[in-house]
Order: C-alpha cells, then structure tokens, then sequence
C-alpha cells in the first residue's frame, strides 16, 4: 500500500481552482519528486495533503486512510511532517528548542531522537544553544527538517528544500534528504532543480496546470527528451534563478 | 542629584514596571492572537476590583489576596475569551480589534455597576520612606511592589524560557503558521497567552492600586503607554515589552525634570502624551520595535 | 397639545444628533467600509473640527484666540482642511503598517489633541472650552430655528451621501474594495495601494470634522470633552456595525437608529428607580457594547448588507487569510 | 434584525404611556453627570437632591399635596449628551425646572442649545465657569455654587491671613480646578504673596512625584492644592508627605471629602490641611440640618457638592410653590423671591414652616447647606465660606470663615 495517495484531487484557494484531477502516489522507502513550471500546483498539491486547502473532489489517503482535508494539526499527528518553502524554523528559539518543538506532539521521552538528529546533522549539535534566527541558509534547511524529523514520521513532506540557496548547499541539502531516506523515511519532495532532484528521486511527477503531465522513475524522467526540453533546459545546465 | 533619583527616577522606574507588566499581556495577545487587544486595560480594572472586594472581606493585605484576584481575572479573561473572541477567529483580525474596542466599555461599565464609581483604597495611610544613605528616600511599599514585580517577571521569563508551554509561546509569537504545521495545539497556547497576560495585568492593576488607589477609569489611562511599550520593544518580544515598559516609565518622569533652570522641561500635563510620541517615532523610524518583533 | 409639540421638538433633536452622527458614520464608512482601516480616534477628527469652526466664528473674546467672526461656511471648509492634513500625517506614518497599528495611532491622537486643548489655555480656554458660538438660523422664532438647523444637517448629509455614493461607484471605489478583499492581487495588478488607503482614511477625517463642526454649531459649546471616546468613537463604530458596513445608506441608517435607541432609552430607565435609574446609564453602555458584539458575530454585514453583484463574498474570509 | 424594531417599538411604546405628568405629580428634572469624568462626584450631589425631595414630599408636597418627582438625565459631563439630556428632560418629560447638570461645559451647552430657547428655568449644583454668568439667558441660569471667582478670593485671604508669603500651586486641569486656581494665583499676588511655581497637573497619573519635586524648588511654606479629591488630590497629598515635599496644603472644596481622611489617615492631616467650602450665616445652623438628614439617610454629607445638591432641590421645591403652579415660565421670578436676602429665614429640613410662609404670602429668604442663595443680577451667588480642618475626633471640623 503506498504511504501517500492522492487521487485526482480538485481544489485551491477561495474560488480559484488550481488543483485540476491531480493524482500521485508514495510508496513506503521512496523518494518521490515533483517537478513542473511556476504556478503548475506542485507546492499547493503538497500542501492538499496536509490540509492547508479545501479540496472540492477526490481523495487524500494515508496508508489507505481516508484524511482528505483533515486539518493540519491533526495530520501532523497522524505522522505526517511537512517542511515549508519559506518560515520553516522559529528564529528567535534556539536550535535545540526549535527541534523540541518538532516533537510538541510526542508523549514519550524525545532525548534519544534528539541525539539521533544531531548525528544526522552534526554542525546543528554545535549550535544548539544558539538562536536559530543566526543560522546560515542551510543550516536553517538542517533546522527545520531536523524539527520534522523528530516525530520519526510516516512520511516527510519537503516544499523547494533548496530554494534560495547557493550550489554547494543544494548538493548538500539533496545528499541529507537521501541520507535521511534510506534510514527509511519515505520523501514527497517537490522542487525547482529539477535535474538535481529527479537524479536522487526514485519515482517524478511533472505538473502542468494543475493536471499530470509526466509521471516515470528518475532516470526516466531524465533522459526523457519532451521533459528535458521543458524543465532541464534542453539537458544543459540547471539555471541559477529557481524562482 | 538626589532629587532627580527620589523625584524622578524611582517614580519612573516603578511606574515602568507596572507598565511592563501590562504590556506582556499586550505584546503577546497582539502577537499570538494576531490583534490589539483594547480590553487589556479593563482586565487590570477588575482584577483591582477583584483584589479590593477580597481586602473587604479577609481583611489581608492586598499582595496577599493578589493571586487569588489573579485567578479571578484569568477566568475573566478566558470566558471573554471563549465567548467574544473565538467566534470570530477565523473572520479578519480587524474584527477582533472592533471587538475588543467594544469589550473595553462593556467591561467598564460592568465594573462601574456592580462596584460604583466612588473612589476605593487596597493600602489606606500613608507610609514614610527610609532615608537611605542620607538622600535616597525608598518608600517600603515601593520596595514591595518592586520586589514583587521583579517576582514576576523571572515567573514569566522561567515559563518562556522553561516550559514547554511557553516555548510552545514563543514558537507561536513566531510563527503561527508554522506553530500549526509543527503540531503545536495552539488553542493551548491561546489560553496560555490569556492566563498569563490576564494575570500579570491583574498584578500590574494591584500594584498601581496599591502605590495610588482604585478607580474605574485606571486601566484604561494606561492603555496606551502599555500599547506604547510593547510597539517599543518589538511585538511579539516579551522581554521588550519588559524594556519598552521602563523606558516609557522612565520617560514620562523624566520629561518634567527641569534640566534647564528651574521650570519643567516639559509642561507636566503633556506628560501622557510622552509615551504616545515615542511611540510615533518607533513607528516612523523602526516600527519593529528596539528587539526586532514582528511587523504586520 | 403642549405634549405633542414637545413630542415634535424632541424629534428635531433627534432627527438633527442622529443626522450629524449620520454624517459621522458616512466618514467612517469610507474608511472601515470602503478601505478596511480601523479609526479608533474618531473623537479626535471630530474635536479638531467642532474647535477649528468655533475658534473662527466665535465674536472676540478673552478666553481664547479668535474674533474672526467668520462665515459658517469657511468654519466648516477650514474645519475639513486642517483636519485633513492631521490625518494625511497620521496616515503617513501608519498606513503601511497593519490596521490595528492605525488603531493604536488615532487612538493616541485623540488622546494628544484632548491634552492639547486643555494645556494651550491662551489659544482654547483650556479645559473651559469654547462657548457661545454662533449657531445658524438661532435667530429665527422657536421652532423655526430648530426646523432650520435640522434642514442644513439634512442638506449635509444628502449632500456627504451623493458624494460618497459616486464615489463608491466609481472606478476608484471598485479598487478600494478590490484592495480590502485582496491586497496582494490588488497589487499585482499595479494598484498604489497605499496611495488608495491614503486617499480614504484623509476624506474620512474630513467628513467626520464636518460632522464636529455641525455639532459644535448645534451645541453652540465644545470643550476637551468632545474627544471623549464614548459618544464620539464607539458610538459610532456601533452605528456602522449595525447599520451595514461598506453600504452608505446602512451607515445612514445605523446613526438614526442607534441615536434613537441610545437617546430614547433613557426615558425608559429615568422611570426605575433613583438608585437604579443611576446605575442603569452603565447597563445601557452595556447593551449597546453587547448589541455590537452581537452583530460582529451573527450578523457581520450590518441590517443592509453591502451590495456588490460582481464579487463573491463566500470565501473573502479564507482569501484574506491566506493573503496574510 | 427583528428583535431590533421590536427593542425600539417597545421603547417607545413604554415612553408614550408613561409620559406626562400623572396626578398629583410635579416633574423637576434632574440632570448630572452620572457617567463620565466626575461620576463619582455627581453620586453624592444626586442623592443630596433625592434628599431635599424626600423632605418636600414627607412635610406636605408641593402645592395641593402634588409630589415633587425628580426626573433623572445623563449630561455625562459632555455637552452633547447634556443636549440630549435636556431635551428629553424639556420635551418629552415637560418639567417644570431643571436643577443641574454638574459641569460647567454641559451646562453651557445644555442652556445655550436647549433651556434659553425654550425658556426653562435651570438651576445648577456644581457649574462654577465664570462664562456662564455672561450668557445672555433671559433670567433662566441660575447656580447655587459660587462662581470660582469668590472661592478663589477667600482661599487667598485665608491664605495670607495665616501668615504665609510664598505657596506653590498646582491644579488638575479641568473646567473647575483651572478656573479657580487662577483667581487664586492672581488675588494671592494682589495681597503681595509670592507664588513660587503654578503648574498644571493631569488627573489620574499614578504619581506626582516629579511635578511636586519641581514645584518645591523656592522655598514655598504650603501648597495651594487645586484639584478633586479622586482623580490627584489625594495622590498629591500622600506623595507630598511620603517624601516630605510639603506638610501644608490649602485646599478647595473639589478636596472635601472624607475620603481624604480614610486614605492618608487623621494624624497625618492634622494641622495641615485646610479645606474651605461654601457656608452659610455665622451658626451654620443650615448645615448641620443638612449634615444631620443626609447621615440619618445613610450617606456621607461630607462629599464636594453633595450639600448644593440637595439646595437646588429645595430651591427649586420653594420656587414651585411660591409660583404657585406648575408652570415653567414663573419659575425663574419665583426663584429670585424665595432665594432672599429679605425674608424669614428657612433652613435645609423646614419644609413645613416654608410652605406655611409662603401660603401666608410671606417673603421666604433660604439659608442653604452650601451657602446663602442670594442670586445676584447673573443668576450667581455670592457666598461666605467656612473652613475644614481635621477635628480632634478624626473628623473634619468646620468653622466660618471671617
């Protein structure tokens, strides 16, 4: 059963429908990225998962349980995490407060999982007392999917892990985000460096207008020439600009 | 010299920390709850009354009866909360302002009913100060009310920085949003937000009562330095509020201070006007405030 | 007989308070209606108004600055000029920042003009006020000179009323409420924002000095008192909450109606006992609070509900929040 | 929106029943500013009237035995709401005469607007502005408290006379405090006293620590204290000697309260307070009469105003009956008939032996609570003064002032 179903989901913000049938799926250990231009629906279709818009026709399923718009607090405990784009961390908390506030819906003691993150990343070990507001950029990106994974989710859900930061940490953030997979987090991960992403990805989705356009494994995906054209810059270099 | 520190900064001080105390409450409802809340004033209204009719009746000093005044007032302040305000949580915040602006007079006037409006006392007398190396004069109530405000704010900065409930409000002064996706149960910290400010209005209430006396219209004359404060700190920022509040204090005292001859630097009945001024150059030159809170 | 023309010139009275407070709401309404900015220092704009017309129309006197003796019409047009500069100032500083920050402003405006009219004895007669001012048609044989004032506050209105109304149709109106729905589209499709916020929050003062400078001709009086936030700010915002936010003849409405009910009140609770009939001017500031919390909550869009086909309103609510 | 209309309808129905004089029922309006900045004053100053009616209507009532009904109206303090609180009082109730309201501005804009047009006689307690004595008010305006003219005059005397050269002054900035302070200022120089500092003061500041230090500065011997005993005074007395800025303080009658005493307690005030207030004749026998009818009706007749409350009332009960009916336009002749000065004396409680005078059709002359009521040409009295002291008791004692 896969982890994540959407299926042919419609909706959007007020009376604007952006989501137009779009349907993707996430099998357990998978990485799964979609891609598309500005304003196709990838971020919202992300978001339709964790309740933060009313869906007018299909459905959300979560290992097979139905959580079409379950508000976000309470997918979050269902074992669902979920990275935003932009405002992921709280910057005026602490590294370390921060990623207690990861495990806010845990009952149980979060120490040995708060050890576990800072092997996972270990400069935030070093800077867990410090505001995470004075973080550099990927080091914040470290924060808040540390914040995420202290609940040991069912599923990570990753809004343009990358965005806005400099080559390097791209290449960094996606050797984390396969780090944290194959301790076996399944991934949603949507993104603007296609080339990047898709070469890490198992399974992609291209979105065109709110529909499905494309759907293969990684590799596929890549080599495919029509997507290579439209998202890979005819197969040269990834552009800078990802916004 | 030791006129301006017994005259001038020491009124200041003290009065700055009452306003403190009231712009927490300011600060964090403005930040978490996302409005200005007009009635914040009033709160610190009745939880005097509250204090006063339990002096009535035990007899205690009114620091004694204080937290049970406090309780009063953060149950006051949670059934407003559930009854005016969480019906419109999810209409545009302005309307809680509008809603706020209308509790702020219904509150008084229920004060006004219920309590009269005849002038009260919590501390009647009046107390010498102790000349302290030969010119500081520190009254002992004004120690107490030091004492106890000093009390409270490491009650406050022990929760924040502590608990998980005030991580949890600070996360949310943050970022609600985001408080949300975390999983943070933010109506938790919303009645987190009322019992703390409710409670700490009530304290700065009985503290005003007890250096002055009990009166209907009190809260609300120190509405806008509260508001001013917690501008001045940065919404959002506990701590400034705390800063934002002596300043202010400081401020309006030391604006008569005849540093030129002998005449006021500034005409005494300006003086409420001081914290309204500073609050318009914060707003002009740094409107996130001197601890960078949050801008809508 | 004598009953009814006492009945009759209550009335007059009624009719001319809730026509200046109609004039009040109509000021309000372009702002919090048309532009969704919160004034909570109505009483202030109101005060410089009611003192800008009394100060040039007064005849000379000791007490304060003035002997201009100006014609009524200059008191009112000077009253709007000054108090739009005030508010061009205020709005400067506060505009861009969130509606509740205007909030805390005219509030503190109020509060700072109410301390100036009392500290500059030389120039208002301090806390005494301004009395004897002149008061149009006061000449003409009672009842004709109340009939007479009522008329000129009827002229005000209608005339605020067509102006408002032209300009809530016009294109200017459609992109103020396009700006109050959804500021950010509102922007992307190159609107100035805050020039238009500007331009509503300065013609609202102005209307609302007009209403000052009518009340203080009615009143023939103005002291500091007139920034008293009650009577002249919550009030108010009552009338237009109740009447109908963002429709003109809502706001028209609201004022009659809640000066009619806050006024006649009174007669009623005057008839309790002494002790009680003291007492009861606290339940009557309270229900009236309570009525407006009541419409907030069951009936946000006021007895007549702003009228705009071309918009959806449903989802208004989630779109705003989502703009936040 | 129905329960609206319905609210509405049913207001008014109930105003249309109840409306116009029943049987037997005289109607005085009574406005004050129950709500508002003074609200705790007007409290006192209401009952006083009630008082002066209940005297009125237990001796006999008015005329043929009607009841005198005092008809309550908000001014709040506010000339708009007085506005509305009198036409409500003038049109609707169709009283007789109006006693009150308590501030000067409503009672300027009251008038002005209202009574003057429609020639109803007004009567206040507590308006003190000199500009209400220049209004051109046809003979309607009259007031039971002196101008702030008088007051401010005897205070400087009283002050000079007790050997003190230099004060320091300040008052709250109201329409009463201000005004009064400046006739203080300026007749306390015209004696060759020297006022150190005269500084307004805003009401309601939780301390007056920094004002008070400035205005120690030059060596004043006492404070010349102008302010209401609630919003500052009483701050201003206990800030003073907690930090020992001044012991002496010279008061208005805004200070008279016993409250004073309660807060900053009897010893503390002892030989260092003195409170003047308006009196009447050298026995002050009107007083105690007062004093006595407003304890037994369990109030506290020390409060400012609370004595002109109940004078108005009587006076306006005297000036009824002396007119003979119940009719507004004889009020304001007949008022200027039973005020004095010529006449039998007729104390606050004497309501029997006024009624029988004037059935007699003799001349009345009415020795206020608060003071004489003879009016002079503005409507206003003139008034002696007596002073208060705290008394061996712990109370305040009062004696004439010569």
């Amino acid at each position: 059963m896969s982890v994540i179903e959407l299926q042919s989901v419609y909706g959007g913000y007020g009376d604007t429908e952006i989501l137009h049938g779009v349907s993707l799926k996430v099998d357990p250990g998978e990485i799964v990225v979609v891609i598309g231009p500005n304003g196709a629906g990838k971020s919202t279709a992300m978001k339709s998962v964790f309740g933060l818009l009313s869906l007018t026709k299909g459905q959300v399923l979560l290992d097979g349980e139905d959580i079409t718009n379950t508000p976000p607090e309470k997918v979050v405990r269902k074992g669902v995490c979920y990275v935003p784009q932009t405002e992921n961390i709280f910057p005026s908390l602490t590294v370390e407060e921060n990623l207690e506030m990861g495990a806010y819906v845990r009952e149980d003691d979060f120490k040995p999982r708060l050890n576990e993150i800072y092997e996972l990343f270990p400069p935030l070990a070093e800077k867990r007392k410090q505001s995470a507001g004075t973080l550099s950029g990927g080091q914040r990106q470290m924060v808040a999917m540390g914040k995420a994974l202290m609940l040991e989710p069912r599923i990570l859900l990753l809004d343009e892990p990358t965005a806005g930061l400099s080559p390097k940490f791209r290449g960094e953030i996606f050797s984390i985000v396969k780090k944290i997979n194959s301790i076996g987090t399944p991934i949603l991960m949507v993104e603007q460096n296609a080339k990047q992403a898709l070469s890490i990805a198992d399974h992609g989705y291209v979105l065109v207008d709110g529909q499905n356009k494309f759907f293969g494994s990684g590799q596929d995906l890549l080599d495919d020439p029509e997507v290579a054209e439209m998202f890979l810059g005819g197969g040269k270099a990834v552009p800078e600009a990802s916004v | 010299m030791a006129d301006f520190i017994n005259f001038y900064f020491i009124p200041g001080l003290l009065l700055g920390s009452i306003y403190a105390l009231g712009a927490i409450g300011i600060t964090m409802t403005f930040v978490i709850l996302r409005f200005a809340n007009f009635a914040h004033g009033e709160s610190m209204t009745l939880g005097v009354y509250f204090a006063w009719s339990l002096v009535q009746i035990t007899g205690w000093h009114p620091l004694v009866v204080m937290p049970i005044a406090m309780i009063l007032t953060v149950l006051y302040a949670l059934s407003i909360d559930r009854l005016f305000y969480k019906p419109l949580r999810n209409a545009p915040v302005v309307m809680l302002v509008v809603a706020s602006f209308g509790l702020m007079l219904m509150t008084r006037s229920v004060i006004q009913f219920f309590w009269g409006v005849q002038l009260k006392s919590v501390l009647p007398g009046i107390q010498k100060p102790i000349l302290v190396m030969d010119y500081l004069r520190i009254s002992p109530k004004h120690m107490m009310i030091m004492a106890s405000a000093l009390v409270l704010m490491f009650a406050v900065h022990y929760l924040l920085t502590y608990t998980k409930i005030g991580k949890a409000m600070r996360a949310m002064s943050d970022s609600p949003e985001l408080a949300k996706l975390t999983g943070i149960d933010t109506e938790k910290v919303v009645v987190a937000t009322w019992v703390v400010g409710a409670a700490l209005a009530c304290a700065a209430g009985v503290f005003l009562a007890i250096d002055t006396h009990v009166e209907t219209r009190m809260g609300f004359k120190l509405l806008l330095p509260m508001f001013a404060a917690a501008i001045l700190g940065g919404v959002g920022r506990p701590y400034g509020a705390l800063v934002g509040g002596l300043i202010i204090g400081l401020a309006e005292e030391i604006s008569s201070y005849p540093f030129i001859g002998t005449e006021p630097l500034l005409n005494p009945g300006y003086k409420a006007g001081v914290a309204f001024a500073i609050m318009i150059g914060i707003l002009i030159w740094r409107p996130s405030g001197l601890f960078k809170g949050k801008v809508f | 007989m004598d009953a009814l023309y006492g009945y009759m010139l209550y009335g007059i009275s009624l009719a001319t308070m809730g026509g200046i407070y109609a004039v009040l709401t109509l000021g309000l309404n372009v702002q919090w209606g048309f532009a969704g900015l919160f004034n909570a220092g109505i009483a202030g704009f109101f005060g410089i108004g009611a003192y800008t017309t009394a100060i040039l129309t007064t005849s000379a006197t000791h007490r304060h600055i003035g002997g201009f003796e100006m014609p009524y019409i200059v008191g009112f047009l000077a009253a709007m000029l000054i108090c739009g500069v005030i508010a061009y100032l205020v709005g400067k500083v506060c505009l861009r920042l969130r509606s509740d920050y205007l909030a805390i402003a005219t509030i503190g405006i109020a509060e700072i003009f109410r301390l100036i009219l009392k500290n500059e004895t030389w120039a208002t007669n301090g806390p005494r006020g301004v009395s004897e001012i002149p008061k149009p048609f006061e000449h003409w044989p009672e009842p004709w000179n109340q009939f007479g004032f009522l008329l000129l506050v009827l002229v005000v209105v209608a005339i605020v009323y067509v102006l408002v109304e032209v300009a809530r149709k016009s294109p200017w109106g459609r992109v103020m409420t396009a700006i109050r729905e959804n500021e950010p589209s509102a922007k992307a499709a190159g609107k100035n924002v805050e020039n238009f916020r500007m331009e509503g929050f300065v013609i609202g003062c102005m209307i609302m000095a007009l209403a000052g400078a009518l009340m203080a001709h009615y009143l023939k009086f103005v002291d500091p008192n007139a920034t008293d936030p009650l009577l002249a700010t919550f009030l108010v915002w009552v009338m237009l909450i109740v009447g109908g936010s963002a429709n003109n003849k809502g706001a028209i409405l609201g004022a009659f109606l809640m000066w009619v009910v806050w006024s006649a009140t009174e007669i009623v609770t005057s008839r309790l006992p002494d002790e009680l009939a003291i007492r009861a001017a606290y339940i009557r500031i309270f229900l009236i609070g309570l009525m407006l919390q009541i419409f907030l909550q069951k009936f946000p869009q006021g007895i007549l509900p702003e009228k705009r086909p071309d918009v959806a309103k449903s989802n208004g609510n989630a779109e705003t929040k989502m703009a936040d | 929106m129905n329960f609206l209309k319905k609210m509405a309808i049913t207001a008014s129905a109930i105003a249309m029943l109840s409306v116009g004089a029943q049987a037997g029922e005289i109607k005085v309006g009574s406005a004050g500013g129950v709500t508002g900045p003074i609200a705790e004053l007007v409290a006192a100053i209401v009952k006083g009237r009630q008082i002066a009616t209940e005297h009125v209507n237990s001796n006999g009532g008015l005329l043929k035995g009607d009841t005198m009904k005092l008809v309550i109206a908000d001014s709040a303090c506010d000339p708009k709401a007085a506005v509305d609180a009198g036409n409500k009082l003038v049109n609707v109730e169709q009283v007789v005469g109006i006693i009150g309201p308590s501030c000067s501005g409503a009672t300027n804009g009251m008038v002005s607007s209202v009574t003057i047009p429609a020639g109803v006689t007004v009567l206040s307690d507590s308006a003190t502005a000199p500009s209400i004595s220049e209004l051109k008010d046809k003979d309607t305006v009259f007031r039971a408290s002196a101008s702030d003219a008088y007051q401010g005059k005897a205070i400087a005397d009283m002050v000079w006379k007790a050997g003190k050269k230099k004060v320091a002054v300040t008052y709250s900035n109201d329409d009463y405090n201000a005004g009064i302070a400046n006739v203080f200022v300026k007749e306390f120089k015209a004696l060759g006293g020297e006022v150190t500092g005269n500084q307004a003061h805003e009401p309601n500041k939780a301390s007056y620590r920094s004002e008070l230090s400035t205005l120690a500065q030059g060596g004043p011997e006492a404070l010349a204290l102008f302010a209401y005993y609630g919003s500052s005074g009483i701050t201003i007395v206990k800030n003073s000697l907690e930090n020992g800025l001044f012991g002496k303080f010279y008061a208005a009658d805004g200070m008279f309260d016993k409250s004073v005493i309660g807060q900053i307690g009897a010893d503390n005030l002892k030989d260092n307070i003195w409170i003047t207030q308006a009196a009447s004749d050298t026995e002050d026998a009107s007083y105690k009469n007062f004093a006595e009818a407003f304890k037994a009706a369990g109030g506290d007749p020390e409060a400012p105003y609370a004595a002109h409350g109940y004078d108005v009332a009587f006076l306006m009960a005297l000036a009824i009956e002396k007119a003979g009916a119940a009719d507004r336009t004889k009020i304001s002749a007949a008022l200027r008939e039973v005020a004095g000065p010529e006449g039998e004396v007729v104390r606050p409680g004497e309501w029997a032996k006024a009624k029988k005078l004037i059935a007699d059709g003799k001349k009345v002359n009415y020795q206020g609570a608060a003071g004489v009521n003879d009016f002079d040409a503005n409507g206003d009295v003139t008034g002696l003064f007596s002073v208060n002291v705290v008394g061996d008791d712990g109370n305040w004692s009062r004696s004439m002032l010569k």
